[in-house]
């Protein structure tokens, strides 16, 4: 232990802590804004560059960014010197002195890093003129760039590269036009970005934003040829509460649903259910390529890889073309949703597919992206029409004056609303793999799972390996959240897969889709990510029905119109197929 | 993502470069430098190439290539003029250089002329600071210049380009 | 007899290699080939009177020779024993030649220790290296094998980094040593970004083998097996140099496995800087050479943890490890015994700008800027007055007439405002506008930052435009007071010392000018009349004959005639109107009688 | 080239190469070696001091004396060509006359090596050449 003094109080903490930890737990909390941690997933940006965050520390000749400085023993440090502030107030001047002057409009405003260190530091004006940073404005569906707004913070590089090895962002240039930028400067869509938005959830300022579909969807909603129907996937419900002051891990799924009615949706349905059909086909796929595997078919891929997360099927199409027959080719349960309410739906309703508008509540950003699939429409018409994520559904309920803590619990509508614990820990890393897992094993083995709760699919940490026992079969899988992890395992894979895997989940965003870039921002506090998986865990332990197979809307629609999973027509309708992406080289004459 | 055009033969040459490094991305700097010597500069195709036998994404090559004065993604003209703008250049009136050859070709520092013979660029030391101001004009140094000298090396240069 | 010509990069930019080609050929003729030999050796420093030809056995030092000069040289000298008069340095106070660079005032007061073999020795030729001493301090250290007591030896003599920071190399070999690892690393910095410093190149061109030497020595002590020259990709010359001298160390067995028999390994690579001043900086250099981009990261860890690949290494600069065999073969006491209490040895400056001899020059820690200045550098060129000296680069102060007899070292240039840096050393004399100078180095380092931290990214960017803003004549009082409020910021919140010390012109400029800040700022004057935004042309009438060429001249038809005729002209003089002038200079430049002057 | 294997093998190179730059260390501190300076001005070549000075410079090689040899124009002793300066450490200068390559064996073996004065020396009426 260490003795240290922060602002004349003298604490103990661990070798290796740094000066803005040991203040913290001292209590005092020095302002950061290039620091960005997600502790305990593996994210960490400490570049050390803004320099909000200095500290005076007797004896040294200059200040210590207190984020990079670990304390040494005998440390007396000051954070809120006279000198101190003056050199933090300079340097938030000087970041703003680049920065455009328009809160009032900016989508970030009230949820921004950099607006709340000016209010808490008193900034009343900036003293400096000078130059500023212009950029050209570049949107991808999913992701709107405005980097004149940029602070070279450098976290969406750090995201975009050691979390997820998507390699699409990069500081360019040096000195003051440095920027975090593409590849010669190209659109971010012409370039390896997978849209995961993960970039949005951790940029402190407005540079990096979502785009916006709240007024698509209104217009769609005011339209009274349309019939608009809503699915909302399982991480929203236990997040939307926090946008409208809840505590992190409120489950507000009957809320949602009456705040979804209020707002005029005709249909209020769930992707849950789809996530039951997803498991349905994902699983009898699974099964089906094991089954000729044990067989002797030396044809078969194996390990299947799950194919929820549109921006890990995006960084496979565009990093590993040659393993494009490895993921599940089952759609993913927003594309399922779709395809079902389109087809099936809509004939049940006696709704034109062109008159009827779906409507995706998502925590994702890629969902966006996802739906603009040329395969996933039908001559043109999408089978999901808009994807909003949790953060605009907030934002589309305050607009339209519902305060989601002050409506009832409503159900969901049916048929496509009924759902059970399976399809709800689909939004949790492991979820996937656990709810696929409790239909594999009772289908397989054809009896009952000794225990529902598969613990050791379950938590944050980031590539998780285990093997089930299927009635004497060693099912060997794996669970990876972010793709620099899933990249192992696909170069593993690609090795000739020495651990011998069948079936490996894959989810791009921490601790799975309840981290994902459209839910609330939690500003680097990972505890709220894990209060959400906490939320689901309950969720689930509180449904009646907790395996997809036993979903009786399934087993109906199954019945009614799909015949069988992986049958003919679901392949046409619940099934894809995947592209090569890379870019590849064409020599010129 | 989209494809990239090269002619074959730049690519040979670029995958023999990588491969000389054994395509260790940490050699980028020098695979850089041999593809700038070989290419007289390095255009986006080039850098996308190298990203690929480098294992590394272009965003990261080119973050690389916009970091460094000396790598340069616009061709030099035939006749490159650099001026030295060291601080023994500068008080000895290195601007005044730059200006001359500025007006004189009509083009700003970073351009390059419009017949692509002349291109006009300032560098830090040349060391030749015994000899300053020094304007490095297609190779050539040459020292002790003042602002009357300009057309005259200009003139010069031009005959050695048949203008 | 031995003709040894400068093949440094000044000097070949005067054609200093056709001399050598011209001489050969000269000898060839006159069949004096085997009696006299050429050899092309490193940069002599004294750059001004370039190209240097010296003549052994006696000494004669020939400046500023043509190739047309060289059959001369051969008939007169070397045939029959008569100096060239004309060719030799004339004193300017003196007014006398001087034949043997000895006692020339630029030499007499240098002592030459990391340039000792420069202007000496063939470079290209190890044999040469070794006939002076080469590689003797490496063979006594493998052969008594005992790194700690090498280390020690570097300890107590004294050195200190000569890159700019002037920490004690041997307390930094010490803390590579002790870190275990499987591999550790000696990089030798020759990433020289300093505009007007050219020692780290005089050094690498003339004298390659030091280097190799020391970093062997280096690596021995260590323990690292592995070398690598980060140099910069604009000093093709050196490269060459240093890349035929490993070579032929390889081939000597100097490198290599097994070095002497000792048992040692140790081999060395060059990587490339690709112009990029930052890369000075020890951790922005290791990533640049692992193919990053050149940004610095905070220290801890230090490199002698964790450097390049992660493994312990060692960064020295140049001129540092130049003076490693020395210390050896003549014992640290010896070296000890030069210089100030904390400043041992010699420090090598690029002396440049308003001086009469511009060069690289080697003198002992402790000499005064005036000795430097007034006997070594000759003088203000053109008998103007000094006004200040320059030192540290871009990143160190600019110091006055109350600073030149301060004693140079570490310590004193720091608490005189300014740095050691890497030697560069400029002086100034009374038309240099210091504001304008200052925001030459802002426009350095404005250029130069990384961008990674705010204070240099957008802090110095802000200096920069309150400077440019005052040169513009449209300063204010408070501009001032910002520049100095926002520099003292910078300074105590860069990430790396580029940022550290950017805004170390601006201090001390506004510390020993603020007369000529305010100038600027209340009466929109330019002292040193450089900054054209703030001056006049002016047609002095009684000198003006009114012949009217300027008016010809002028490019924008501002100058036109008055009515006044001064007595004993004929025509009425000219005038300028101030408004439309855009001070180009061009009716300055053209008038015969001097009428035109700037105000 | 054979590779150095060993410190006394570096050594052993250092003494047969030090011959190559000998000059241009004793040159460049001659104070500590015999000077020798051979008037070479047109009356003194056609007087033989060519001669005398190739005579000097092999002979002092061979018997391994630390010697700098330079040329010098006219001394002023035109009536005594060809003239040599002869400079010992420490010592301060005589200058000989009528030296051929005999006289000069003489002047290197009695009064270079063993201090003896030797015939032929002139007045000191100047203090050295330079």
């Amino acid at each position: 232990m260490i003795n240290v003094t922060i602002d004349k109080k003298a604490l103990q903490v661990p070798e290796g802590t740094t000066i803005l930890k040991a203040a913290r737990m001292a209590g005092i909390d020095i302002p950061t804004l290039c620091y960005f941690e997600l502790n305990g997933m593996n994210f960490e940006n400490k570049p050390g560059g803004c320099r909000v965050c200095m500290v005076e520390v007797k004896g040294r000749r200059n200040l210590a960014p207190a984020c990079a400085t670990d304390v040494t023993e005998g440390m007396e440090v000051f954070t809120s010197s006279p000198r101190v502030l003056k050199a933090r107030k300079t340097v938030i001047e000087l970041i703003l002195s680049d920065h455009p002057n328009d809160c009032l409009q900016c989508e970030k405003s009230g949820d921004c890093e950099l607006q709340a260190l000016a209010t808490r530091m008193g900034i009343r004006r900036i003293p400096f003129n000078g130059e500023q940073s212009t950029y050209k404005i570049d949107s991808t569906l999913s992701v709107y760039r405005d980097m004149d707004k940029c602070v070279y913070c450098r976290r969406c590089e750090t995201m975009c590269n050691k979390f997820q090895s998507a390699g699409a962002l990069s500081g360019v240039n040096r000195g003051f036009p440095s920027v975090v930028g593409t590849s010669f400067s190209k659109p971010l869509g012409d370039t390896s970005c997978i849209n995961c938005g993960q970039c949005v959830q951790v940029c402190p300022v407005g540079a990096l934003t979502l785009v916006d579909n709240i007024q698509d969807v209104l217009n769609a909603i005011a339209d009274p040829k349309k019939t608009v129907v809503v699915q909302t996937a399982p991480a929203v419900r236990v997040a939307l509460g926090e946008e409208f002051g809840m505590k992190p891990g409120e489950i507000v799924t009957g809320k949602m649903a009456a705040g979804l009615r209020r707002l005029g949706f005709d249909k209020v349905f769930d992707t849950d259910w789809s996530a039951d059909l997803t498991i349905m086909e994902e699983g009898t796929e699974l099964l089906g390529r094991l089954t000729k595997a044990l067989a002797g078919d030396k044809n078969v891929k194996l390990p299947m890889f799950t194919s929820c997360c549109p921006a890990w099927v995006s960084f496979y199409e565009k990093n590993f073309p040659d393993l494009l027959e490895y993921p599940s080719t089952a759609k993913s349960p927003q594309a399922m949703f779709g395809a079902v309410a389109k087809n099936f739906l809509a004939t049940k309703m006696g709704v034109k597919r062109e008159d009827m508008v779906v409507v995706s509540i998502m925590p994702c950003l890629a969902k966006k992206s996802e739906l603009a699939r040329e395969e996933f429409a039908v001559n043109g018409n999408r089978d999901v029409d808009f994807s909003l994520t949790t953060r605009e559904l907030a934002h589309m309920l305050k607009q339209c004056n519902i305060d989601l803590t002050q409506l009832p619990e409503e159900d969901f509508d049916n048929p496509l609303g009924q759902s059970t614990g399976a399809g709800v820990i689909f939004g949790a890393t492991g979820g996937v793999m656990e709810a696929a897992l409790r239909t594999a094993y009772e289908v397989h083995c054809k009896k009952p799972l000794p225990r529902i709760d598969f613990e050791e699919t379950r938590g944050l940490e980031g590539i998780k390996e285990a093997t089930i026992d299927f009635d004497g079969f060693p099912l060997k899988i794996a669970i990876a959240y972010s793709l620099s992890n899933a990249r192992k395992l696909m170069e593993e894979v690609r090795a000739g897969n020495p651990n011998g895997y069948h079936f490996i989940e894959v989810m791009a965003c921490p601790g799975g889709c309840i981290g994902g870039a459209g839910q609330p921002y939690h500003h680097g506090d990972s505890d709220i990510i894990r209060k959400r998986m906490e939320a689901t865990y309950r969720e689930d332990a509180g449904k009646p029905i907790r395996k997809s197979h036993e979903n009786p809307d399934i087993i109906a629609i199954y019945k009614e119109y799909y015949g069988e999973p992986c049958g003919h027509l679901s392949h046409e309708q619940l099934h894809t197929h995947y592209f090569n992406r890379q870019s590849t080289v064409e020599f010129e004459k | 993502m989209s494809s990239i055009k090269i002619k074959k033969e730049v690519a040979d040459k670029i995958e023999a470069i990588c491969k000389s490094f054994n395509n260790d991305a940490s050699e980028l700097i020098n695979v850089l430098h041999q593809t700038q010597d070989y290419l007289g500069y390095l255009p986006t195709e080039a850098q996308e190439v190298i990203a690929k036998h480098l294992n590394i994404s272009p965003a990261k090559v080119f973050g690389v290539v916009s970091f460094y004065s000396f790598f340069s993604m616009v061709p030099k003209g035939k006749c490159p003029v650099a001026i030295c703008l060291g601080t023994a250049c500068y008080v000895r009136g290195a601007e005044k250089i730059v200006d001359a050859f500025s007006q004189r070709l009509n083009i700003n520092v970073g351009e390059t002329d419009k017949d692509g013979i002349f291109s006009l660029n300032t560098l830090r030391c040349v060391g030749a600071c015994g000899l300053a101001p020094v304007a490095l004009v297609n190779g050539q140094v040459y020292g002790r210049l003042v602002a009357d000298d300009v057309k005259r090396i200009i003139e010069e240069n031009k005959a050695k380009f048949g203008i | 007899m031995h003709l040894l010509i400068c093949g440094g990069t000044g000097c070949t930019a005067s054609q200093s290699l056709e001399i050598v080609d011209k001489f050969k050929a000269e000898l060839k003729a006159n069949n004096l080939e085997d009696e006299v030999q050429v050899v092309k050796t490193g940069c002599f420093g004294f750059c001004e009177k370039g190209p240097i030809v010296k003549v052994i056995p006696d000494n004669t030092f020939y400046t500023e020779v043509t190739p047309a000069d060289t059959a001369e040289i051969v008939k007169e000298h070397i045939i029959k024993g008569r100096k060239v008069n004309r060719l030799l340095y004339l004193d300017p106070k003196e007014k006398e030649h001087v034949s043997d660079s000895k006692h020339m005032n630029f030499y007499k007061k240098q002592i030459r220790i990391a340039l000792r073999n420069c202007g000496f020795i063939n470079p290209e030729n190890i044999e040469e290296y070794i006939a002076r001493d080469g590689y003797a301090a490496l063979g006594d250290v493998l052969a008594n094998n005992n790194p700690t007591a090498t280390i020690d030896i570097i300890k107590k003599s004294g050195l200190r980094g000569r890159g700019g920071g002037g920490f004690p190399t041997g307390m930094k070999w010490e803390i590579a040593s002790k870190n275990h690892a499987d591999q550790k690393y000696i990089i030798c910095n020759a990433d020289e970004g300093d505009p007007g410093a050219f020692m780290d190149r005089s050094i690498l061109e003339g004298d390659p083998h030091s280097i190799i030497e020391a970093m062997a020595i280096g690596g021995f002590c260590i323990g690292a097996t592995k070398g690598l020259v980060y140099i910069r990709a604009e000093y093709p010359l050196a490269i060459h140099r240093l890349q035929v001298a490993i070579d032929q160390a390889r081939e000597y067995g100097l490198l290599g496995k097994d070095i002497l028999g000792s048992g040692f390994d140790f081999d060395i690579d060059l990587r490339y800087g690709a112009g990029a001043f930052v890369c000075g900086e020890e951790t922005a250099l290791i990533h640049s050479m692992e193919g990053q981009r050149g940004e610095p990261t905070f220290k801890p860890p230090f490199p002698a943890q964790e450097g390049y690949m992660k493994k312990p290494s060692n960064v020295n600069n140049v001129e540092t490890l130049a003076n490693i065999p020395v210390i050896i073969n003549k014992g640290w006491e010896w070296f000890a015994s030069i210089g100030t209490e904390k400043s041992k040895g010699t420090k090598v400056f690029a002396l440049a700008g308003q001086v009469n001899n511009v060069g690289l020059i080697e003198v002992p820690m402790g000499i005064t800027l005036r000795e430097v200045i007034f006997e070594i550098g000759g003088g203000i060129k053109d008998g103007r007055k000094f006004k200040a000296v320059q030192t540290g680069g871009p990143s160190g102060g600019c110091l006055t007439e109350k600073h030149l007899d301060t004693p140079i070292d570490y310590d004193n240039l720091i608490a005189a405002g300014s740095m050691m840096g890497s030697g560069g050393m400029v002086v100034m004399d009374e038309t240099s506008c210091m504001v304008s100078i200052t925001k030459f180095y802002l426009d350095f380092t404005v250029e130069e930052s990384c961008g990674k931290c705010t204070p240099c990214r957008v802090g110095n960017k802000r200096l920069h435009e309150l400077l440019d803003k005052i040169t513009q004549g449209n300063g204010t009082m408070e501009d001032l007071e910002m520049l100095r409020e926002l520099s003292h910021v910078i300074k105590d919140t860069a990430l790396c010392g580029l940022g550290q010390t950017s805004p170390n012109p601006v201090l001390s400029t506004i510390d020993n000018f603020w007369d000529e800040y305010v100038a600027h700022v209340v009466d929109k004057k330019c002292p040193a009349g450089q900054c054209k935004k703030l001056m006049q042309y002016v047609i002095d009438p009684e000198l003006c004959i009114g012949c009217g060429k300027c008016a010809k001249d002028c490019p924008v038809s501002t100058i036109k005639r008055t009515d006044y005729i001064a007595p004993g002209h004929k025509l009425a003089s000219m005038e300028i109107d101030q408004s439309k002038c855009i001070k180009c200079g061009a009716c300055q430049a053209g008038c015969k009688f001097n009428a035109i002057s700037v105000k | 080239m054979n590779k150095i294997k060993n410190l006394s093998d570096l050594r052993k190179i250092k003494d047969d190469l030090q011959n190559k730059i000998k000059l241009r260390e004793n040159s460049n501190s001659p104070e500590s070696v015999v000077q020798i300076k051979v008037g070479m001005a047109t009356s003194g070549i056609a007087s033989g001091a060519k001669e005398v000075m190739s005579f000097l410079i092999d002979e002092l090689d061979r018997r391994k004396i630390d010697a700098v040899v330079t040329q010098v124009g006219d001394m002023g002793y035109c009536y005594a060509e060809p003239t040599i300066e002869v400079k010992k450490p420490g010592q301060d200068p005589l200058v000989f006359g009528y030296v051929n390559t005999e006289k000069a064996k003489e002047i290197i073996e009695k009064y270079i090596i063993n201090g003896e004065l030797v015939e032929g020396i002139l007045p000191a009426n100047y203090q050295s050449i330079d």
